[in-house]
């Protein structure tokens, strides 16, 4: 290469706690004043990225086009890459190391965009890379290796060993320890024995499940033929929603092309292993993603749960031990068997391993669905992933989880995120819903949305999820509609804690969580609704009152537009609201054209 | 070509015989509900009728099943099915507005279709599309970015549409 | 079964103290063993486990939530809290949810206050409400001649779902739509009496409020007591004299036999028989016609044709097996076409202006009674059925001290009758009554070991054999339409198996009837204890009767000689036999399909 | 008979020959973002500008579709892959745009700064 080549680079930093500790974060300085100095600065970029999982051989820098990894990076390094590399176009050969993560192929594309440095996709990490309705470009990307390393030469027990040292658990909600799901499943007697993906993704708000199918559906059938292979079943369903016409197409397709390379069907890659999937549509119906309503589902009946135990590991589809996992659970496991449980459990906390997938909505600068490793703080999300709140409003609360989790206000934005601290700080992770909720947005109504959601969603089995959460609904709605009354919040809460506590199934246990967190967090904005009718939002539109400033020039335009007419005046006077009759529609407030009338 | 009730039916039992072979034939009826759904727009009551006999599945339960999944439509919808979506993000911003804004130009309730048999309004929980919050879907296709009045220009597009279309076939017819 | 000797035991605490139980069982059983008795709604023994009400639940130390005592296995080692303050009120809690979403009108309602969930609320303390908020509110179904169907007053618990579809394999109910506006409905919200229920009337046993009661007759009732121009006739079931004095806070198994010919005299009937006459009748019809078809001439095996709920079930669940049913009508049409003709005739009435009713145990008399294929002469057999319930209140309305009151005996000619009528009301007994004739007449000599035991108690199925004259008679004996079922499917495999099957609708038998007093405070529906105690009381009559075989009631005899002729004659099939057909909507009994 | 790890890697080489075959190594590829959310926002008008430019006549680019990255407010998302270049990720892309892009960057070589996603 020649000296006038004007070639753009990337550099992409290790900024994850191992390379941290070993006092790389001066590196940052050094390689901005190297490039400085050698005039480089428009040419290259340098963005910081989260743990690459690449720890033991930290400090990592790696420099693209090329992805180049060079590991064991020091200050004394700087100079030689600029020089060597960057200028000349030669890779060091002495910091290279090669260690190429199956997650690295969508740094090599998107590693160098602030959006996704602190991130890390291992269950994405094909989605926006590889054309998702061909096989061929899986299998590039060393598709189906993994399900062929286990058939070559790992035995099930010891594929439910590797997922158990992985330290993985369940991406659906609860956290429960996915290897101990294989064991349990595999240990049970019963045959056949069944494997189900939970793709019934009923979180409003939430789209990990689609995106993940969508971007890459072969990993999750990977996964699911794996786990097939490891517990003993012979069958699996995918629980889809109808609701996501694009990804059971891209399913189906895949299903397909699995079956024509022999990855599916009898004797698969030449093995004694048998295994098939079949597709099953959900019909709109989020207590379907509850283990057993999903397995009535799919039976063909009403999507009611039922009391448990037996677990479905030993009793489930049909009365026989089923293992179900979610798709994002699916995901992880070809990476954990051809990466190893080792490195997998090197990501993350020490409750709590691997990544986890949010979609971040709501009121920040960039929504969208973010892979970050445990330990990851919410503030690390909301501002250095997705840019902070949008159009400078002021934070107020992070909503995880979902209509099961619960509304974190700033003093957690700290928490990293795993589940027990999630719990803890009373939210959860959740399927990984997130949603920024800035000063605009009333918590009593967002708690009132969330247990309208769960209200409707309700399957009616048991008397607390049934009864209670209208009975909660219809005290919310009473105090945002201004007619709240001493003792609603205590009522609330009474409520909410015989909900959580005594209900049948997972939804009716985490129904009162947006609810009872928004008191416990926002308790004084319950009070205001009550006591002073006010809602410090505006967002509770019966509890708003209008009132005309100094500005009115005495147009007439509300006055005429007033269905009540509660507004009087003369012309070019000032006119006067009379709240008594106000109804509050609001149509004088968007009718005026003098920015005259007074909203709170 | 509009199909005949008996090529309906037809089509129907086809789809079911598909599933007499496997285990737990029971176990399809799901989908053969999205199916019958599919064909005839809506599950009639005959329909379940004949899928009962077909699967040997207690009436009341295939009830049951229709009445408890929402997917599901127990009566005729229109030629246009309005899906607002009430996801989280669409709700933060603004979806109820848009909700307002469409039962009051097409004068309906959630669930309801209009007299002219042309909309239909339902809900939804999320479409995936958070990013182009709030959103709305018209049969397949997805509008995105939408505020109260965008909401009401698409619907009279629709609706102009429509009506040109049955002007184009009286014509046609004559 | 396993009985609590062979479980092996285990070590529990509950509220810190010390027990041991029984394992391999839920928290529940377990507790009961030891004398605690938690509340309980939708968990009742006999039907699956919903664990919906959630009224059950209790602590155990180690987990976050409270677990529903019916549904979670006792495990060694565990600590149960019954009565912390927190379970309690939750316990509460879910009751005052459950009031809340409920009519108020306890006073006024069927129940009586023997209810359920009136008991629960009054138990769990709910003095004052606090979660008051909209209630739902639907039509009631008032189509079919037997059941009312309220959902207002349903509180979700699925008993009735569960009865009609696990015991009764009918399942013309199920839940539909979903939370709060969950509605246990027939398929399509059609009208009761067009769906495919059999008017079993189980629905209204398991029911724990008045979601479902009998389309009830009593006040026409009292206006026609109270017309001159009418002659009221009525007959009375045998299992209602052994079952109504429940309804007077008697314990089960009084036979009152003699009070409720006095009882029914004293609220104004004209004359009051006995469907143990008829029933007398129905032997030697059914008796000799099945003796016809061993001979070749009809189908075999005979199935019995007395229950009602039954026969609507065979209409529409299987109309193939229609040539197998016996085509003597029930006892109680048989009585009420005697009455309008033989009885009319002999007395010079005008059989319009007779008005027959029939006290029974059961609801789907109420629809048998409607049968146009039941007429004699343009004219119903019987034109009003009332249940013990019903008769019940009528005596309780109408002031007559039950309790106190003289016996009397039955008014003749239709009133006496033998053993074998009597026992007619209790599973098995059709077919030990009619084996006690059949004998006779087939061998010509007289049965002596009367007492069947194969066919008596309450197995599900009960099979048996007798030989005749060498020639042996295998016989199966099914109670509840689900058991009926599983004969049935027998029946249509090997059609050779049986010769004789008897098919009572309702668990029990006629004891277990639809339209039987409600279970009291200290039982539940269909306690086998107290069904027993029923039977023990008809099996008691028949015991201490001298008549103990139909073919020697005099009264049945004298009718043979100065009407009938003979069984089966020419006016036998024109009075006192039918036919039945194939009726919409067509039932369906899935293989798999669970309730949910 | 081959052990399954040997048949995969078999596999994944007869795959990637296909994927080659199918004009892999054009100088320039360009993915376009073809999830729910991206069709929402108009990535199929997108897809078609590209595909008719190929079929038009427009060489040494290799055309396909992707998944969702997860950058839901700039969708439609475009991307262009050069070999021994940073890839470059365009936003908030239509069919306007991308007939721009066809002229400017994969026909020029330049590459459309106030569009790329940083």
């Amino acid at each position: 290469m020649k000296k006038d080549d004007k070639r753009q680079y990337a550099l992409i930093l290790c900024d994850g706690p191992a390379c941290l500790r070993k006092k790389s974060k001066n590196l940052e300085e050094v390689i901005k004043q190297e490039l400085d100095k050698r005039g480089m600065a428009d040419r290259v970029r340098l963005t910081l990225s989260g743990c690459l999982g690449m720890c033991d051989k930290g400090p990592i820098l790696i420099v693209n086009p090329g992805y180049v990894i060079y590991g064991g990076v020091t200050e004394h390094d700087i100079p030689a890459i600029v020089e060597q590399h960057l200028i000349n176009g030669e890779p060091i050969a002495r910091l290279e190391i090669n260690e190429d993560h199956l997650f690295n192929r969508f740094f090599r594309v998107f590693g160098d965009v602030g959006f996704f440095g602190k991130q890390m996709r291992i269950t994405l990490r094909n989605c926006g890379i590889i054309d998702p309705e061909k096989i061929d470009d899986y299998l590039s990307v060393r598709g189906y290796e993994a399900l062929a390393k286990v058939l070559t030469d790992i035995s099930p027990e010891d594929v439910v060993k590797e997922i158990k040292k992985s330290g993985l658990r369940g991406r659906g909600g609860a956290g429960y320890p996915t290897g101990i799901k294989w064991e349990l499943t595999r240990k049970s007697e019963g045959s056949p024995k069944y494997v189900i993906c939970n793709a019934d993704e009923g979180d409003p708000g939430a789209f990990m499940d689609r995106s993940a199918i969508e971007g890459d559906p072969h990993t999750v059938i990977e996964g699911m033929i794996i786990g097939g292979y490891a517990t003993g079943a012979d069958k699996g369903f995918v629980y889809i929603r109808a609701e996501y016409p694009l990804a059971i197409k891209r399913l189906e397709k895949a299903l397909g092309e699995a079956k024509t390379h022999g990855f599916l069907g009898k004797n698969i890659m030449g093995s004694d292993f048998s295994f098939d999937i079949e597709i099953k549509l959900g019909a709109g119906a989020f207590v379907c993603g509850e283990e057993t309503a999903l397995i009535h589902s799919i039976e063909g009946s009403r999507g009611m749960p039922r009391p448990r135990p037996p677990f479905p590991s030993v009793s489930g589809l049909f009365g026989k031990p089923t293992l179900i996992n979610n798709v994002e659970t699916w995901a992880n496991i070809p990476v954990i068997i051809l990466d190893g449980a080792d490195w997998f459990s090197s990501i993350g906390t020490e409750t709590s391993k691997g990544t986890k997938v949010f979609a971040v909505a709501g009121k920040v600068k960039n929504t969208g669905l973010v892979e970050v490793p445990m330990g990851t703080t919410l503030r690390e999300i909301i501002y250095d992933i997705a840019g902070g709140i949008a159009d400078d409003k002021k934070f107020k609360a992070v909503q995880t989880g979902g209509p099961s989790g619960g509304c974190l206000p700033e003093e957690y934005l700290d928490t990293k995120i795993d589940y027990e601290s999630l719990s803890k700080a009373g939210s959860i992770m959740g399927s990984g819903g997130m949603i920024v909720i800035d000063e605009d947005s009333c918590m009593v109504n967002i708690s009132k949305f969330f247990l309208e959601f769960t209200e409707n969603e309700s399957c009616g089995k048991c008397t607390p999820c049934r009864e209670g959460t209208k009975r909660m609904l219809e005290i919310l709605t009473r105090i945002t509609d201004g007619k709240g009354e001493e003792g609603d919040i205590e009522k609330l809460e009474r409520l909410g804690n015989m909900i959580k506590k005594a209900s049948l199934c997972g939804l009716g246990q985490s129904a009162p969580n947006p609810v009872l967190s928004t008191i416990k967090n926002f308790r004084e904005e319950y009070e205001e609704h009550i006591k002073e009718k006010k809602c410090r939002a505006s967002a509770c539109i019966a509890l708003l009152s209008y009132t005309i400033t100094d500005k009115c020039i005495g147009c007439m335009a509300c006055r005429r537009a007033c269905p009540v007419n509660a507004i009087s005046g003369e012309p070019k006077v000032k006119h006067v609201v009379d709240k008594t009759r106000c109804v509050k529609c609001g149509l004088c407030f968007n009718i005026c054209k003098f920015d005259a009338i007074d909203r709170r | 070509m509009e199909q005949t009730l008996d090529n309906k039916q037809a089509e129907l039992k086809t789809f079911i015989d598909g599933f007499r072979d496997k285990e737990h034939f029971e176990s399809y009826l799901i989908a053969v509900l999205h199916k019958a759904q599919e064909i005839h727009g809506y599950l009639k009551k005959d329909v379940m009728d004949d899928i009962a006999r077909e699967m040997n599945i207690p009436t009341s339960h295939i009830w049951g099943v229709a009445t408890f999944y929402h997917y599901f439509n127990l009566k005729p919808i229109g030629k246009y099915k309005i899906s607002i979506c009430l996801g989280t993000a669409c709700y933060v911003k603004g979806a109820e507005r848009i909700l307002n804004a469409v039962k009051k130009e097409l004068g309906i309730e959630m669930g309801d279709t209009t007299p002219d048999e042309l909309f239909t309004l339902q809900i939804t929980r999320c479409l995936g599309a958070c990013g182009l919050a709030p959103v709305a879907m018209i049969n397949d296709k997805i509008h995105g970015e939408l505020t109260a009045e965008k909401m009401v220009d698409i619907l009279r597009k629709y609706r102009k549409a429509a009506m040109a279309e049955a002007a184009e076939k009286a014509k046609e017819q004559q | 079964m396993e009985t609590i000797a062979e479980k092996k035991m285990i070590n529990v605490t509950v509220n810190n103290k010390p027990y041991k139980v029984g394992g391999n069982q839920t928290i529940m059983q377990a507790l009961d063993e030891v004398g605690f008795r938690i509340p309980r709604l939708c968990y009742h023994p006999k039907l699956s486990i919903e664990g919906a009400c959630r009224v059950c639940i209790v602590e155990v130390e180690g987990m976050r939530n409270y677990v529903a005592s019916c549904a979670f296995p006792i495990l060694e080692g565990m600590k149960i809290r019954t009565d912390s303050n927190d379970v309690r009120r939750a316990r509460r809690d879910i009751v005052e949810l459950i009031l809340d979403n409920h009519p108020e009108d306890c006073h006024v309602c069927e129940r009586d206050g023997n209810c359920e969930l009136q008991r629960l609320a009054y138990s769990m303390g709910i003095r004052k409400r606090h979660f008051v908020g909209e209630k739902k509110h639907y039509e009631k179904d008032l189509s079919s001649p037997s059941v009312i169907r309220d959902p207002n007053k349903c509180i979700l618990c699925g008993r009735c779902v569960r009865m009609c579809a696990e015991i009764q394999k009918v399942s013309a109910l199920r839940y539909a739509h979903r939370g709060f506006h969950t509605v246990v409905m027939p398929a399509y919200n059609m009208p009761f009496s067009e769906s495919v229920c059999t008017a079993c009337g189980q629905c209204i046993s398991v029911c724990p409020t008045a979601s479902f009661v009998e389309k009830g007759n009593c006040m026409e009732l009292f206006d026609k007591l109270t017309n001159p121009d009418i002659i009221k006739i009525v007959q009375i079931a045998p299992s209602v004299r052994a079952s109504i004095g429940e309804a007077f806070n008697l314990d089960p198994g009084r036979a009152m036999e003699g009070e409720m010919a006095a009882t029914l005299r004293k609220l104004g009937f004209d004359y009051v028989f006995d469907t143990q006459f008829s029933a007398d009748l129905t032997i030697m019809e059914e008796a000799s016609e099945f003796l016809d078809r061993l001979q070749g001439k009809g189908k075999l095996p005979m199935i019995t044709s007395c229950s009602s709920a039954w026969m609507k079930c065979m209409e529409q669940f299987y109309p193939d097996l229609i040539d197998n049913v016996s085509t003597c009508k029930s006892p109680m049409s048989m009585m009420g076409s005697l009455i309008k003709t033989h009885f009319a005739a002999k007395n010079n009435m005008d059989p319009k202006k007779i008005f027959t009713v029939a006290v029974m145990c059961c609801t789907a008399k109420k629809y048998e009674a409607q049968r146009p294929e039941l007429q004699v002469d343009e004219m119903n057999p019987t034109d009003m059925v009332i249940t013990t319930r019903e008769i019940a209140w009528m005596i309780k309305c109408a002031g007559i001290d039950f309790l106190r009151i003289k016996p009397e005996k039955f008014d003749t000619p239709l009133g006496v009758s033998s053993g074998a009528g009597v026992i007619f009301g209790v599973t098995g007994g059709v077919m030990e009554a009619a084996l006690r004739t059949a004998y006779e007449l087939y061998t010509g000599e007289t049965l002596m070991d009367i007492e069947m035991n194969d066919l008596r108690g309450f197995k599900g199925i009960k099979e048996g054999k007798v030989v005749m004259d060498g020639k042996e008679i295998r016989i199966a004996v099914a109670h509840g339409l689900g058991n009926a079922n599983e004969v049935l499917e027998v029946v249509r495999k090997e059609p050779d198996r049986y010769h004789f099957v008897e098919i009572m609708g309702c668990p029990g038998g006629c004891i277990g009837g639809g339209g039987q007093p409600y279970a009291n405070s200290n039982s539940e529906p269909l306690n086998e204890a107290c069904l027993k105690k029923r039977a023990e009381a008809l099996y008691g009559l028949d015991r201490t009767r001298t008549i103990r075989r139909s073919h020697e009631n005099p009264d049945v005899q004298r009718i043979y000689k100065e009407f009938l002729g003979r069984p089966l004659s020419a006016l036998s099939h024109k009075i006192l036999h039918t036919h039945y057909k194939a009726k919409e909507p067509r039932g369906i009994i899935s293989k798999e399909t669970k309730v949910r | 008979m081959a052990t399954p790890l040997e048949t995969i890697k078999k596999k994944r080489a007869e795959a990637i020959c296909r994927i080659i075959s199918k004009g892999y190594l054009s100088t320039k590829r360009v993915y376009v973002g073809m999830a729910t959310c991206e069709v929402a926002a108009g990535s199929k008008e997108v897809m078609e500008v590209f595909d008719n430019a190929i079929k038009n006549g427009l060489g040494d680019v290799y055309l396909s579709q992707k998944g969702c990255a997860g950058r839901c407010n700039l969708e439609p998302t475009v991307e262009v892959v050069e070999e021994n270049k940073i890839p470059v990720k365009y936003g908030k892309i239509n069919a306007e745009r991308a007939r721009e892009i066809i002229e400017r960057h994969l026909k020029r070589g330049e590459v459309i700064e106030e569009w790329v996603i940083r």
